[in-house]
C-alpha cells in the first residue's frame, strides 16, 4: 500500500471500522453494564454455578466424544481416497447447517419409545429427553464436524513418508499411529477439542428442545431474560462469555504457537 | 536379492507398467531416470508402502506381494530424510529397534557402532529440528540400518545436500557398502553418483525401465532415444546407413565404421561438437557448413542450436568462447566432430 | 492402504461408520415419521409459510448486509499487514464462539432507550426489540464472520501482481477494485453469502431474545414443540431442512466448480 | 529516463539500500542478479507499487517518488504473465487504454498494429486460460505496450518460456526497442539476454547494486568477488601481488603483467582450467599438482573441484573426457590454465 490513500481506501477503511464496531460495542456495553455486587451475586448464586458447571462438562464430554470417535474418521478421510469421499465429507458438515432446534427434534426422533432405537435405549436405562446424556448428545452432534475437520486437517499436514518409514521399520499400522502419527498431530486435536467445546457451550436452540431441564447456563440464561428482564440476564451472560473467552484465548495461543514449533 | 516380475502399479498420477528386475544379493545398484518416471514409487512399491496390481516381488526367494510393509526387510531412507520431529536422534536410531527379534546387547553393540561410524555420538540428544542438512541424512540412513535390513534403499539421498556434504556421505555409502553387505538400491538423477557408486544401474521413463546394466553400458550404449538423451546426447537424429556413411536432412555423415542396418539413429555429445568460424584443420572426419538459430545459457556454459542442411545440432561452448568466436544468433559457422564420437542404435 | 487391512483398520472404519450414522439417522428418521399429508397440510398453514418467508428474507438481508459491509474489510485484511491484524481477526471471529441467547442480550445492551445509541435509533425510527430489523441484526452478527473469512480467503487467491499491471496500466485503485478484483472474486462471494446465509437461517437462540414475534421459522418449530409436541414439530422441521439442505447443495456445487474454472 | 537517487526500501523480508542508477531515455537495460537480490522489488518500485521509505525517483524529469502507481507511465511486464484471467485476450490488450486520453481512431490503430506485429489476430477472443506459454507473454506485452508506456519493464519475460519461444520473443523485444523507441528496463539472470539483447547491465545483489556499466565491461572486468562469481568465475582467490606474481595459499601464479597494488584478488573462469593426468606441453604459463576431491554433475558437464597447495580450484571437464581421463575422487592430475585467463581486481 503507499502512503498516499485514496478516497477510496478511505471508504473501506471506514466500512470495516464500522463492522468492528458493530460486533466490538454490544459486547462491551454489555459487559460494562452489571455492577461489581450484581456479578459477585450472581456467581454466589447456587442455580447459575450449578447450569455453569453443567455447561461446562457437558461441552467438554461431548468434545471427549468427539474426540474417541471422530478421530479415527478424521484419519481415515485424511489419509485415503474412495468413491463418495466428498459425500462423507457433506455428511460431516451437516449439522453446520441445520436449524438449531431441528437439530434436537431429528434427536428426539430417533430416541422416543416408539422407535427401536429409543426401545434399546430405554432398556438399557439411558433417558435422553431431559437429561445430562441428552444434552451431551445434542452437543456431540453440532460439535463434531468442527472437530473432525480441524483433526483431518491435521492429519493431512503429516507426511505420509513419516509413517512409510516406520512401518518400512518393522511396526504395524497400529504401533505407527500411536508412535508416530498421535504424538504428531496432538496440538491439531487439542485446537480441534477447544473448537468443538467452544461451539458446544455456545449452543441453546438444540438443547432448549431436549433438555430445559437440567438447565444448562444459557438456557437459566434465557429464563432469567424472559422472566426478570435484560438486566437480570446481563451479568450471566457476561460470566458465561468469560468462560467461552478464555477457551477462545487458548485456541488462540495453541494456533499460534504451531507456526513456531513447525 | 530382489526378484520383480511384471509389476504394475496404478497410484494416483503416478503409473508403473511391467517392470522386470533382478537385483543381486549385496550388489549396489542405481535407479535413474528425469522427475516423474516413477522412481520413488517403484521404491514404495518394493517396500509394500503402495498397492500392486499386478505381478509380483520377491525379496530372497520369498514372495512378498501381499505382506504388509513390516514384514518386508526393506528399509527405505527418503530424500527429505523423514525423521521423526518429536523424536530424538537416539529415539529414531533405535525407533525399529522393539520390532526386531535382536538380543539386547546385540543390538545396543550395532547402534553404537552405527552412532560412531556415522559421526553422531555428540548429537544424540538434539531434535531433528536442530540439525544440519547433512546430520539429518546421517541419523536417518543410521535409523534405516540399525534394524538390519536385507536392502536399504535411498531416494535421491545425496540431491538435497550442499556438495561437501555430498561428498562425505558417498564415502560413507562406500564403506557402509563394504562393511555391512547389505543390498543398495539407490535413486539419484545425477549421472556422476551413479558413475562413483553403483556396479548396475537401470533407466526409467514414464513408469518403465528402458535400460538395465552395468553402469558403463548404460552411459556408453544407450539402447534408444530417451537413454541416449539422458545420458546427455543431444543431437539424435534418425539416420538411413550407407556402407561406413549415414545419411540425414540432406548431410552424409562418416562413421569410420559399417553398421548392419538399413536404418537407426546416430547420437552425438554435445560437447564432442567443436564451433570454429572457419574450416578448421584438423583429424575430425565430418565438418559442415552451419548458422546460428539461438544461444541458451546454461549457467556455466552456453548451447548454441546451429542449423546445418535440415539438421538441428546441439553444441556446447563456454562462456569465455562466445565473445573469442563472437557467436550470435543468425551467424554463419562451422561445425566439426570425430567419427568416434557418433554412437548408433 | 495395502489390501490385506489389519484389525486396527477395521477398528477405525466402525468407529468412522458409527460417527456418520449417528449424524444420518436422527435426520432419516425424521424426515420420513411425518406422512405426506401432515407435509402437505403444514405447508398450507398460513403462519408457517409466513415464518419460513421472513426466515428467508431476514437471512437474505444479513448476507446482503454482511456482503456491502463486510467485503472492503475482508478486502483490507487479505492484502494489508499492520499491527493488531491478529486482533482484528480476532474479533471478527468473536460471534461464533458467544453463547447463541448472549448474542441477542448484547444486542439489545445497545439498543435499549436507556443508551444513547438506542435513543438514536427510537428517535430515527427504529425499533429493534421484536421487529424483523432486529431479526436481521442478530442474524448479521452471527453470519458476518462466515462470509468475511471466506471472502478474504478468496481475495488472497487473486495474484497482487494483477493489480499492480491495473494500476500501472492507469487505473486508480478503485478502477482496479471493481474491473479486476471483484469479478475475479465473485465467486467467494458467493460461496460466502451462502455460508452467511446458512449460518442465519439455522439461528433460534440469539434471535428469540431479541425477537419472539414476529416467529421466524425455528421459533414457531419450537413453539409448536412446545405446544403440541414432538409429532406437530417434524413437519416444519422437514421443510425447514429441505430448504437448508438446497441452500448447502447449491454452497458444494459452487465450491466444486471451482477446481475446474481457477 | 529514469534516474533513482538514493532509494531505500523495506517491504516485508525484502529490502533495497541506497540504490543509485540513471537509465537513459530509449535505452535497453538490463538488471541481473540471483534470487532473492530485490531485482522485481526494484521495479515494482520504480512503478511506484511499493512504498519507498527514502530516496527519490525521477522519471523523465518528473519526480515521481509520491505519486500513485497509475501516474508513472510505467509498464510492467510479470515473468507469470498475470493476464486477467476473465478478460479475453483483445479486452486484456485494451485494458488500460481508457486511463489514457487517446484520440480513439489513434489508439484503435496502435492496438490493431501490435496485434499484427505480435501475431495475435487469431487470439482476440480467446480466455488466457487457453493460450500457450509463448501466446500469454506476446498478449502480457502487447497490453503493456498498448498504452504507449514511457517505460516498459520487463521481470525475467523469457525464462518461462521453451528455447523456441525464448528466440521468438527476443526477436520481438529487439525489433519493438527499435520501432517504438521505449525504454526497456529487464531483469533477467541469464547473461546470454544481457548479451543478445542489451546496452548496458546492472548487478544486483541482496538489495544493492554493486557494479554498473556496458554489457561486456561486466562481462570482463568483475569489480568485486560478488560480480566475478556472478558471470561464472567460480575460482576466487585472495592474493599478495609481487611484480608480476600473485602469491596464494603456497602456490606462486604467473599473470603475465604487472599490477600495482600489494593485495587483491584473481578470478579464473573454471572452463579456462585445463585437466590432465600428468604435466602437458603447452603455452600455459600455470600448471599445478593437485588431487580431485569430488566430482559433481551439472547437467552436461562435470565441476571437478581440485586441491592443489592449500587451494581449491574448480573445473569443467566434458562427460566423455571423465571416462578418457579417469577421473575419480582422490585421483592425482595437473591443472594448467593461461595468464590471460587470470582476471584481477
Amino acid at each position: 500500500m503507499k502512503k498516499n490513500k485514496s478516497l477510496f481506501f478511505y471508504l473501506f477503511l471506514s466500512s470495516g471500522i464500522l463492522i468492528l464496531a458493530f460486533i466490538v460495542l454490544p459486547l462491551l456495553q454489555m459487559i460494562i453494564s452489571p455492577s461489581y455486587e450484581m456479578m459477585k451475586f450472581t456467581i454466589m448464586d447456587r442455580d447459575v454455578l450449578r447450569s455453569m458447571w453443567l455447561s461446562i462438562y457437558t461441552a467438554l464430554s461431548a468434545s471427549l466424544i468427539a474426540f474417541i470417535f471422530g478421530t479415527p474418521l478424521a484419519y481415515l478421510l485424511a489419509r485415503s481416497d474412495f468413491r463418495g469421499k466428498r459425500l462423507v465429507e457433506s455428511i460431516i458438515d451437516l449439522p453446520i447447517v441445520i436449524p438449531h432446534p431441528v437439530v434436537g427434534i431429528a434427536i428426539l426422533s430417533i430416541v422416543g419409545k416408539n422407535h427401536w432405537f429409543g426401545q434399546v435405549l430405554a432398556d438399557l436405562g439411558i433417558r435422553i429427553m431431559g437429561t445430562p446424556a441428552g444434552i451431551i448428545t445434542v452437543l456431540t452432534f453440532v460439535g463434531l464436524p468442527f472437530y473432525i475437520n480441524t483433526v483431518k486437517d491435521g492429519f493431512q499436514d503429516i507426511s505420509p513418508r513419516l509413517e512409510n518409514v516406520s512401518r518400512s521399520l518393522g511396526a504395524s499400522m497400529a504401533g505407527t499411529f500411536f508412535r508416530v502419527t498421535f504424538p504428531l498431530a496432538k496440538r491439531s486435536m487439542l485446537t480441534g477439542s477447544l473448537m468443538c467445546t467452544a461451539r458446544a457451550i455456545s449452543e441453546f436452540g438444540a438443547v432448549v428442545v431436549v433438555a430445559y431441564h437440567p438447565m444448562i447456563a444459557p438456557v437459566m440464561l434465557y429464563e432469567r431474560f424472559e422472566s426478570y428482564g435484560l438486566k437480570y440476564s446481563q451479568p450471566i451472560s457476561v460470566w458465561l462469555i468469560l468462560i467461552c473467552l478464555s477457551l477462545f484465548l487458548v485456541l488462540r495461543i495453541v494456533t499460534l504457537d504451531k507456526g513456531v514449533k513447525a | 536379492m530382489i526378484k520383480i516380475n511384471d509389476l504394475s502399479v496404478s497410484l494416483g498420477l503416478f503409473r508403473l507398467y511391467n517392470i522386470n528386475l533382478t537385483i543381486e544379493e549385496g550388489s549396489f545398484f542405481v535407479l535413474m531416470g528425469p522427475t516423474g518416471a516413477g522412481k520413488t514409487v517403484l521404491l514404495e512399491a518394493i517396500a509394500g508402502l503402495v498397492p500392486v496390481r499386478s505381478g509380483s516381488i520377491f525379496i530372497g526367494n520369498r514372495d512378498v506381494t501381499k505382506l504388509p510393509p513390516e514384514k518386508h526387510g526393506v528399509s527405505i531412507m527418503y530424500q527429505d530424510h523423514s525423521l521423526f520431529p518429536h523424536l530424538d536422534v537416539i529415539e529414531n536410531i533405535r525407533y525399529g529397534l522393539r520390532y526386531h527379534r535382536l538380543d539386547k546387547c546385540e543390538s545396543d553393540r550395532r547402534v553404537s557402532e552405527l552412532v560412531d561410524q556415522l559421526g553422531l555420538s555428540h548429537l544424540l540428544n538434539r531434535l531433528p529440528l536442530n540439525l544440519s542438512g547433512g546430520e539429518l541424512q546421517r541419523v536417518s540412513l543410521a535409523r534405516a540400518l540399525a534394524v538390519n535390513p536385507r536392502i536399504l534403499m535411498l531416494d535421491e539421498p545425496l540431491s538435497a545436500l550442499d556438495p561437501n556434504f555430498r561428498y562425505e556421505l558417498r564415502q560413507m555409502l562406500k564403506s557402509i557398502h563394504k562393511t555391512t553387505k547389505v543390498t543398495l538400491l539407490m535413486v539419484t538423477h545425477d549421472f556422476g553418483e551413479a558413475i562413483s557408486l553403483a556396479e548396475r544401474a537401470a533407466i526409467m521413463d514414464r513408469g518403465r525401465i528402458v535400460q538395465t546394466g552395468t553402469v558403463d553400458e548404460v552411459f556408453q550404449k544407450p539402447c534408444c532415444n530417451f537413454a541416449a538423451d539422458f545420458v546427455g546426447m543431444r543431437n539424435i537424429f534418425p539416420v538411413q546407413f550407407k556402407g561406413t556413411k549415414a545419411v540425414t536432412g540432406g548431410l552424409v555423415v562418416e562413421l569410420g565404421r559399417k553398421i548392419d542396418q538399413d536404418a537407426g539413429h546416430i547420437a552425438i555429445r554435445p560437447e564432442d561438437i567443436v564451433i570454429s568460424n572457419g574450416r578448421i584443420r584438423s583429424s575430425m572426419r565430418n565438418s559442415f557448413q552451419g548458422r546460428v538459430l539461438s544461444v541458451i545459457d546454461l549457467g556455466f556454459f552456453y548451447e548454441i542450436e546451429i542449423m546445418a542442411g535440415e539438421v538441428l545440432f546441439r553444441s556446447l561452448i563456454a562462456k569465455g568462447a562466445l565473445f573469442e568466436l563472437n557467436i550470435r544468433e543468425k551467424a554463419e559457422v562451422v561445425i566439426s566432430f570425430k567419427a568416434a564420437a557418433i554412437h548408433n542404435f
